[in-house]
């Protein structure tokens, strides 16, 4: 019985540190910008997909392709950012919904190119160091792709946590705080909201390699950890990290304990009945800033 | 200045009127079913576009959750038929009714919240609402209702192959909308809730209650949409809840709104026959091919439309809505 | 803009003539499938082998010891052709809909062949009623289908309770066979149409057949994880897990019981997502000795001589073997374009007629069924399910036993 | 150094600069005086180009029109604005430290601050404070001491002295002087005529967007028709 339990909190722990991942390049964009980035599903299913062709033509296990994705990514979001996301925030009119529909638009294209490219077909990588190995203590079992995802996260939180330290974090934070104003210093605003969404790209890219050692890869995919990341912003409160990480491990646990108690089909329920919650008390989210 | 506002309204209920009686006549040369299905589903659309409208364009609270109401208006008035025999020409307002009151239920919460949040939780509440309707097995659960034909009637909204009735029934959908946002632009409302889109502190100064400006906003546009639901529910014959409540749906929604023109008379018309069409159309000649180049066509359009046109389609036929000197943010 | 709205005015013109440059004597048939979206793998699958079939007919070749295996056309229409004409549905009721009636109006289809989805099939089954066309349903598989008094409605595919009746016989079977009865089964459905229709049937025939149901679990489609069901389905610990899932929850489920080290006594799936190429790989060792219904058994090949040949033509084209949701829509298209063959004409009302009169022996098919006869609700009767096990990643018949190739294995996973 | 020509600019809907012709020579403190809504915050905010202009910007033979905002800042075109908009929720040093962003690589970019601590001893007692917990006038000064830490040569100061206590304007004012000393430019917009005019070498008087009058600050100081035009309105 103790196993069980520990089992449940467990699992609810590994899933909700990657939701934490997932949330985290959305929640970084989010505070930079006040953009809701609505491809971030899609950023992590091309992670994924990369992850997936590598692990494919060039046989390298997941760990060792998290530096390239992750690069592959930085430069994707770098591209759209001065591609599209700089223009829709030049627009004067209208510039919350622009940017809505700009980056939903751009999702739907990203689904349709991977379908284009992929096919519908479900992949999935199965060999590796670590595919499908599980380590048991006193009856509770890891299963260590997730454990290892788990360290990742807390590394890439880590990592993000000394990028704010540096001189470049406190540039950013200058930018998220007053966009306007960093110019008359002579920061070049678009440059530092390109390395932004570099950033968050990459990160999201590297849930996503993690996440394909053991889930599914298909144009879809993004789709079933999109809602989850946006409402663990929201519930962490927008632009804030450690929000992200604490409204990720509650999500995971609450989803686990309503799936393991109650009803699976309503776990998401769970999730959902305890964000709402959270809001009326605190209209911006857990460790959002007013 | 008041006389010219007074002419250009009168003006719009002119162009109305001529696009209404193009738009009866319409289908008449047209034979084939496909291509008025094609009109229905635009003209349906555009009802439920400008529904949202009232709420997401003249009043600015951005709903990615009309599709509770639109699937609660679609399932009260299939059950009201189903199980206690009530015809849809009824159980049409009731389901528009119920929506409406839903649409007040969530806005009690959610109002509180603004931008992003108050969008994620419209998101959210809309999930929830899908969920337990998946669960539900009074209300059919994932099976969904089908709806047994019985014969050509109009009190039951049923037509075995014919379009036509179809075709009139939501062009008066779309009428009824357009005129509820017609007769809400020149309102004391209409003004109280631009105010409160442009900014919400100084419409509080100005006087505006700000939170019932946004409940009688969403009670309104949850009513159309409830309505738009119900039509659709009676026209396709079978309803479950991944085709009613759906969160794309939500989006599909407020799409034809956002592309032709966000708070304007004729953006969210303008949109829907833009936008449905073409996804329609890629979907029916493209999406044969099984390799996604319709949405890759379909995302390509919202992107380059958003961008180029921020105010919308609209704006390519100069029309402009919003009082002159009042920008929107800093130029900076 | 204007560039937009010229490119569709083109697009629009080009289908117009489109529509009108068919061949004069083809045989037109539309197929509704989601080739976009959630259910594309499958959809693609689908469009894949009926193309194959639209071939097979079309074309003159070496005769295929079956249904019309003879090729070159439609012979009692003077050699015409079939042609297949796909629409996507995106799985959206409403898109199937819109589609079906396009196809009919505007193709002039004389029958509509599809959906996967029960609830695609649900809307498509009302327009072909509506105008009067007949619906194939080739793959879809919710028992309620053909109860709604439906008159153009035929489904040469077993239904979910014939198929679950089956399993229920196999445990018996086994039971009496081998020493080793199925006391408990444990329920695992995902909450769409397909998993309460498959899981209601279930309850209902472990009821009668006095086996305990020790977890009924309802869990949500496509979730990001599945590490509770899983642990839920370990306590349970019941002899047979009974799941209903398509591919993604499928591989998923396997990686998430075998996560929390759990090695299930015996899997019996609802086909479905476990008779994907996709799950075999996806899950890999992790299925070895998974359990699955079929209506398809690609070793039946002493009883079923057609199989050899169909299969080849299709693997050179989809890289895939024939499967039990290829099989079945492959077969449904044999037996309409027989029907129309024997209708002797393209008219709706008398392919119906011709449906009606379906008489097809089993060995005629590349089905391991008794044969193919429609009831008055347009249901296949003699559809027979077979129950097969995984072994070195590819299923292989363990059921009924004279149609069997190995002996039954307990156990799941490597 | 500076040179408009015929600039116009449009803020908010609104004609805030019609045809406006200044100079700023090195070394100088020019001062623009005006009434609320003149024109005057536009007229920096057009020179530093935050907002869109007509006309001619010429600074050190470079049409800053030509140039986005930031890099007219690395040339050393600084403009302290209207609401000090500083990064509230950053410390004080953050704040003075992202000054020398931009000069990045330069291991001498941070040498300004000693003179902005011998400005401003005050600032260097609240370093670790945020920004948004200073007091107005030690705001301004931290404003004043970010805008340094760039190295500007034209400095332009939007309405220093406003919310501030009054004890804390001469300071302030003091302080420019002493940057104008070390050989900075310096271009004030002010609404306190005569402590502007004071420090001031020439001074140009701005109504409704337009430049009414120019001269010596001395003048201007003591034209009694400025006085009440300005005080008029």
């Amino acid at each position: 019985m103790t196993a069980m339990v520990f089992q449940v909190a467990i699992g609810g722990l590994l899933m909700g540190l990657i939701y934490a991942l997932v949330a985290a390049g959305l929640s970084l964009i989010f505070g930079l910008m006040d953009i809701v980035n609505f491809a971030h599903g899609e950023l992590m299913m091309l992670a994924m997909f990369a992850a997936f062709v590598i692990w494919q033509y060039a046989g390298l296990d997941p760990l060792m392709m998290l530096p390239i994705v992750a690069i592959l990514l930085f430069g994707l979001g770098v591209l759209i950012y001065r591609g599209l996301i700089a223009r829709a925030l030049s627009v004067n009119f209208n510039r919350g919904m622009v940017q809505i529909f700009v980056t939903f638009g751009l999702a739907i294209f990203i689904r349709g190119a991977a379908q284009f490219v992929f096919g519908g077909e479900f992949k999935s990588i199965n060999t590796g160091w670590l595919a499908g190995r599980t380590a048991e203590i006193a009856g509770v079992y890891l299963p260590l792709p997730q454990v290892a995802a788990s360290f990742v996260c807390l590394a890439a939180f880590a990592g993000l946590l000394l990028i704010s330290r540096t001189e470049f974090g406190r540039a950013l934070e200058a930018t998220r705080e007053d966009r306007d104003a960093v110019a008359l210093i002579g920061i070049d605003r678009d440059h530092i909201f390109a390395l932004g969404w570099g950033l968050g790209a990459a990160t999201v890219g590297v849930a996503g390699v993690m996440l394909a050692g053991f889930y599914y890869v298909a144009p879809n995919v993004g789709a079933n950890f999109a809602l989850i990341a946006y409402v663990t912003v929201a519930l962490g409160g927008f632009g804030s990290l450690l929000g992200a990480l604490v409204a990720g491990v509650l999500i995971g646990e609450v989803e686990a304990i309503t799936a393991a108690v109650l009803e699976p089909s309503l776990k998401q329920v769970g999730v959902f009945g305890i964000y709402m919650i959270v809001l009326m008390v605190r209209p911006r989210g857990l460790f959002g800033k007013l | 200045m008041d006389n010219l506002i007074t002419r250009r309204r009168r003006g719009e209920l002119w162009i109305g009127a001529v696009i209404l009686v193009v738009l009866i006549l319409l289908p008449l040369p047209i034979a084939d079913a496909y291509t008025r299905n094609l009109i229905i589903i635009s003209i349906l659309f555009a009802g439920l576009a400008q529904a949202w409208n009232i709420l997401g364009g003249y009043c600015g609270q951005i709903s990615l959750g009309h599709s509770l109401y639109f699937g609660i208006g679609a399932y009260v008035s299939t059950l009201l038929f189903v199980r206690l025999g009530v015809p849809p020409l009824v159980g049409m307002f009731a389901g528009g009714l119920i929506g409406g009151l839903i649409a007040l239920l969530v806005g009690w919460p959610c109002f509180r919240l603004s931008g992003h949040y108050y969008a994620i939780a419209t998101v959210v509440v809309a999930e929830i609402g899908y969920l337990l309707f998946l669960n539900w097995d009074f209300v059919g659960g994932a099976m969904g209702v089908y709806i047994p034909f019985k014969g050509d009637s109009w009190v039951a909204l049923q037509f075995r192959t014919q379009k036509l009735p179809y075709h009139y029934l939501v062009l008066a959908f779309a009428t009824a909308t357009w005129i509820a946002a017609w007769v809400i632009e020149g309102s004391r409302w209409g003004f109280s809730w631009r105010a409160v889109k442009d900014d919400v502190i100084a419409a509080r100064s100005l006087g505006v209650r700000v939170f019932p400006s946004k409940m009688a906003a969403a009670a309104i546009s949850g009513f159309f949409t409830g309505m738009g639901g119900a039509i659709y529910a009676q026209y396709v014959g079978y309803i479950d809840p991944d085709s009613t409540m759906n969160g794309q749906l939500a989006i599909l929604i407020a799409l034809p709104a956002v592309l032709g023109g966000v708070g304007t008379l004729w953006g969210p018309f303008l949109g829907a026959a833009v936008l449905t069409p073409l996804s329609e159309l890629s979907r029916s000649y493209l999406g044969g091919s099984g390799r996604g180049v319709d949405l890759m066509l379909y995302g390509l359009v919202i992107v380059v439309v958003a961008l180029a046109r921020p105010a919308g389609l609209v704006s390519l036929f100069g029309i402009r809505r919003r009082p002159k000197g009042v920008a929107d943010g800093s130029p900076a | 803009m204007k560039r937009i709205v010229t490119s569709l005015l083109a697009a629009a013109a080009a289908v117009v003539v489109h529509g009108q440059a068919r061949a004069a004597d083809d045989v037109v048939i539309g197929a509704v499938y989601p080739l976009t979206g959630n259910g594309a793998a499958v959809g693609l699958d689908a469009k894949a082998v009926l193309e194959v079939g639209q071939d097979l007919l079309n074309n003159k070749h070496d005769a295929i010891p079956m249904l019309m295996g003879k090729g070159g056309g439609l012979a009692h229409l003077g050699g015409a052709h079939i042609r297949i004409v796909f629409a996507d549905s995106q799985n959206d009721p409403q898109k199937a809909r819109a589609e079906a009636e396009r196809l009919i109006t505007q193709e002039h289809a004389v029958a509509i062949i599809g959906s996967y989805t029960s609830a695609t099939a649900a809307t498509i089954s009302q327009v072909t009623e509506r105008y009067e066309v007949p619906y194939m349903s080739a793959d879809n598989s919710s028992p309620s289908l053909n109860q709604r008094g439906l008159k153009w409605f035929f489904r040469t595919s077993p239904h979910d309770e014939m198929f679950t009746a089956a399993m229920f016989q196999f445990f018996k079977d086994i039971g009496a066979k081998t020493g080793h009865p199925v006391k408990s089964v444990a329920l695992f459905y995902e909450d769409s149409i397909f998993g309460s229709d498959s899981s209601a049937v279930q309850r209902k025939l472990a009821g009668a057949a006095g086996i305990n149901v020790a977890a009924d679990i309802k869990y949500r489609a496509s979730s990001p994880s599945l590490s509770a069901e899983a642990q839920r389905l370990k306590a349970a610990d019941a002899d047979v897990i009974m799941p209903s899932s398509y591919t993604s929850d499928a591989i998923l489920i396997l990686r998430a019981m075998n996560e929390i080290g759990y090695k299930p006594k015996a899997v019996m799936a609802q086909a479905a997502g476990f008779q994907e190429q996709g799950f075999l790989t996806g899950a890999g060792p992790l299925a070895e000795g998974v359990m699955s219904r079929s209506s398809f058994a690609l070793d039946a090949t002493k009883s079923r001589p057609a199989i050899p040949a169909v299969n080849a033509v299709y693997k050179a084209k989809n890289n895939k073997d024939l499967n039990d949701n290829t099989s079945r829509e492959f077969t449904a298209l044999m037996v309409l374009a027989d029907a129309v063959d024997r209708a002797g004409s393209a008219k709706p009302d008398d392919i119906r007629k011709a449906l009606i009169a379906t008489n097809v022996p089993g060995n005629q098919t590349i089905m391991p069924w008794a044969g193919i006869k429609f009831d008055e609700t347009g249901q296949n009767t003699e559809g027979t399910p077979v129950v097969q096990q995984v072994t070195n990643g590819t299923y292989h018949t363990i059921w009924p036993f004279d149609l069997a190739v190995q002996e039954t294995v307990w156990g799941v996973g490597k | 150094m500076l040179r408009l020509e015929d600039v116009s600019a449009s803020y908010r809907g609104l004609r805030a600069l019609q045809g406006v012709s200044l100079e700023v020579g090195k070394g100088e403190i020019v001062a623009v005086v005006g009434a609320n809504g003149a024109g005057k915050s536009t007229l920096l905010k057009a020179i530093s180009g935050q907002v869109a202009t007509e006309g001619a910007i010429d600074f050190e033979g470079q049409d800053l029109r030509r140039i986005r905002p930031h890099q007219i800042a690395r040339l050393g075109v600084n403009l302290v604005p209207e609401g000090r908009r500083l990064f509230p929720r950053l410390s004080v040093e953050d704040n003075l430290r992202l000054g020398a962003y931009a000069k990045r690589g330069d291991p001498d970019r941070f040498k300004p601050l000693d003179l902005v601590f011998s400005l401003f001893p005050r600032l260097q007692e609240r370093l670790a404070q945020r920004a948004e917990t200073l007091s107005g006038g030690e705001q301004q000064m931290l404003a004043i001491g970010r805008a340094l830490m760039t190295q500007p040569r034209l400095l332009m100061l939007d309405e220093p002295s406003q919310g501030i206590m009054p004890r804390l304007v001469d300071d302030i004012l003091a302080a420019i002087v002493r940057i104008r000393g070390l050989g900075v430019t310096i271009l004030l917009v002010e609404q306190r005529l005569a402590e502007a005019l004071e420090i001031a070498d020439r001074a140009y008087v701005l109504q409704t967007g337009r430049v009414v009058m120019s001269g010596a600050a001395r003048d201007i100081a003591g034209n009694a028709d400025v006085r009440r035009a300005y005080l008029g309105i």
